[in-house]
């Protein structure tokens, strides 16, 4: 089975309306070369499930400031400023989630459950309008699974059966989103021959992965932010 | 008896090397953006130490240079880093398991207030800064030990410390110890106990600017 | 006309090998302990198939010889095993998250009994059977197709295939199709509606030997 | 932080009464060594956590036949007439979970969460005497997450801080252990030299492990088992 595929393919199976998760915190792991796609297909209405929205003009962002996010289910937003604005003017509607609360959720989804309990934001705002139960006299707010039509995500390496090899810190939401969607297409770095990865060594098996798109050519987005050079 | 001033980057710079005593050889632990990360500029690595970094790192040493940064390596503020022997990688999903699950020993977090109990409100102001949640919540609940590096008052020169918190909380009763460029408080029983003095300040001066009932052991309380 | 009988070895080896039929190239796929298993000695891996093992492997091959067998190298069923190329090892908890998460496109499991709407019973009897649950509750309820490959009657010639079942269920509704060594039945809106005659069988003795009512489509049906 | 520690030592730590898991899904991955220094210690009324109970005379199937365990919380046991035996004649409390049920909810106590919402064994007698909630319209059986005093483990490489590695079907229950116990001790067939490991391909970070311990010679339980040779 082999799923390697042209980009254009793959971004096609998103529609306007549907809920689509993008891998990445930061920079390291975001699918830039297919966020550029689906922004360049047009697509609409949609609900993106996303750590962050990177930063202006970058990644996700772009998506968002071209106004084709209706809402978007994320943790923090600190980078953003333009998404901010977005959100205070009622552009975009947020839902901000505790980060670790996220992607338990997304990995929930991915693992075929419903929801799951936690005491955390037990006594904070958080814990209003959602449901609070009593476990093992432990109270909990129940947090539901979230799943996508189509999750987008970065590795270095893939083979063409879609077993993935993340990097360093661009591992991050990649892995529990690659679990959580019903399509799951995964831009890498490079394609290499079936058998050459490590059984013990794959982070993703490749069952979980539909579509496999090579990066012909790392573009600046990729490379270092200047900006966040502190030394 | 006057006594020097500090600039608020003296200041944060107080606090960060006097946090750095908190940390035991060997042990886990999770720096904040903002003070927190100074610490690492005070950290003695002979200790050991292995910092967490939430977007999935164990091991990170400090902030690098340009020419060594890797564009696949930074830590959960976004800046690039270097490594300690003996790093490893994970996805967030198990990077917050090593939070909630009790494996940190030490969070530092900043505060926007904070309360008599130990309460934290941190992570927003309704209507001015609504930036989001990010990992602070989970760090403050379930670190071992909750430790808030803070200026000791806020931009208009208002104490941080009050008896109860006006802003949405963080997390109740996380705090542990509070270091700021003044002193070093502690939470103990729903109480706050003065328990360092920097050699800055006075105990007038602490007790002016913290809005919130301090016990005050007898005798001479060390300085730092 | 009288009909040839299969022994029960012929009879499980004609069920597996019927049962390959079902799968389609590249499609991920778990085997049972039993009958299921015995679909690897007749599977095509032209079909470049991905077997599923619920210990934490995908892409199992098949059971190897003394000589090859790795010591941490099994499938779920205790067997050693080895490998086509391109396979990966994981641990229960993705391995479960695949079966859960609905990435299996097809399960094969036995059967103690089989109802009229698909509810499959095959972990327990009360009282005399009781070895645990195991991964077969997720694999018949998450599996996107499950398949049910089973002698058409139990040891003491009883049919398996009732109006209801009266063992504990291991889930509901869940079965799409039945291989057995006389038919090939299929659950459609909570029926049972015969597909295909194994050449060995009668309509008649299929219909004596199920215990449920079974739609029989008009015309000559498909030989297995 | 050199957890490089003697077995006795790290065995001491657990005692009377006390809930323990161990890791290993058949022979791949079960910590003998471990188990058998416990047996010697004498360690009494126990509740265990494993996937099954190894198979008679060997691995936990010892401690359960020297009547060390109370209670054994597991999935299947099958393979272990033995055990099964004792449990129909009430020597030991057995709850029976299904497999994914079971690494879940000792992920679900790894993660610091109260418990889990789930549609497995929704319709059968699995959910009697469970928790039933409504969440977004499905219905679930509310799990409870499992921890222990202390996880037993096995993996084939760690280094002195604790990284743990792997080897091919004897990860099974052992990474999601090293994430559920106030103790975790590891023993592994080889120590490297700290710096070794790549940090992409480390399983376990060293974060979750208390004590390695090196395990001198293979013994025989580590083998093949000619009974389960199917050619």
């Amino acid at each position: 089975m082999n799923k390697v595929t042209n980009i254009n393919d793959a971004i096609s199976t998103i529609k306007d309306g549907q809920t689509i998760m993008v891998g990445g915190f930061g920079v390291p792991g975001t699918p830039f070369m297919l966020i550029d796609a689906l922004l360049q297909q047009g697509t609409r209405h949609l609900t993106l499930i996303k750590n962050e929205a990177n930063e202006p003009h970058l990644g996700v962002s772009k998506l968002i400031e071209a106004g084709r996010v209706d809402r978007l289910i994320t943790s923090h937003l600190g980078l953003n400023t333009t998404v901010l604005a977005m959100m205070n003017d009622k552009k975009i509607a947020v839902e901000f989630n505790p980060q670790g609360i996220l992607v338990e959720r997304i990995r929930c989804g991915g693992a075929g459950l419903i929801g799951f309990i936690s005491d955390i934001g037990i006594d904070t705002v958080l814990s209003k309008h959602k449901q609070v139960i009593t476990l093992n006299g432990q109270k909990g707010i129940v947090e539901s699974a979230l799943r996508a039509d189509v999750a987008m995500i970065h590795a270095a390496v893939g083979d063409d059966l879609g077993n993935l090899v993340y990097e360093k810190s661009a591992r991050n939401f990649n892995p529990a989103m690659a679990t959580a969607a019903d399509i799951v297409i995964a831009e890498v770095e490079s394609i290499v021959n079936t058998g050459s990865l490590n059984p013990d060594a794959i982070h993703t098996p490749s069952a979980f992965v539909d579509h496999v798109v090579e990066i012909r050519e790392l573009r600046d987005e990729y490379g270092i932010l200047e900006h966040h050079v502190f030394t | 008896m006057t006594k020097k001033r500090l600039t608020v980057s003296n200041a944060r710079d107080k606090i960060a090397r006097r946090a750095e005593k908190e940390i035991i050889a060997g042990q886990i632990v999770n720096l904040g953006i903002g003070i927190p990360t100074l610490i690492l500029k005070y950290l003695d690595w002979e200790k050991r130490v292995q910092i967490h970094s939430e977007n999935g790192i164990l091991g990170m040493k400090s902030h690098c240079s340009r020419e060594t940064a890797d564009r696949n390596l930074i830590d959960a503020g976004g800046g690039y880093i270097d490594l300690v022997t003996g790093a490893s990688f994970f996805d967030s999903s198990l990077s917050f398991s090593l939070v909630r699950g009790g494996r940190l020993d030490i969070a530092f977090l900043g505060a926007l207030e904070l309360s008599a109990r130990g309460d934290l409100a941190n992570w927003m102001i309704p209507g001015k800064y609504t930036p989001g949640i990010g990992g602070g919540m989970e760090l403050a609940q379930k670190a071992r030990r909750l430790i808030i590096t803070t200026l000791h008052t806020n931009r208009k020169g208002q104490p941080k410390i009050l008896e109860s918190c006006t802003l949405p909380l963080t997390a109740k009763a996380c705090v542990d110890r509070i270091i700021t460029e003044l002193s070093v408080i502690d939470v103990v029983d729903d109480q706050l106990k003065l328990v360092e003095i920097a050699e800055e300040a006075t105990l007038e001066e602490i007790v002016e600017k913290t809005d919130a009932p301090l016990m005050v052991p007898d005798g001479e309380l060390p300085r730092f």
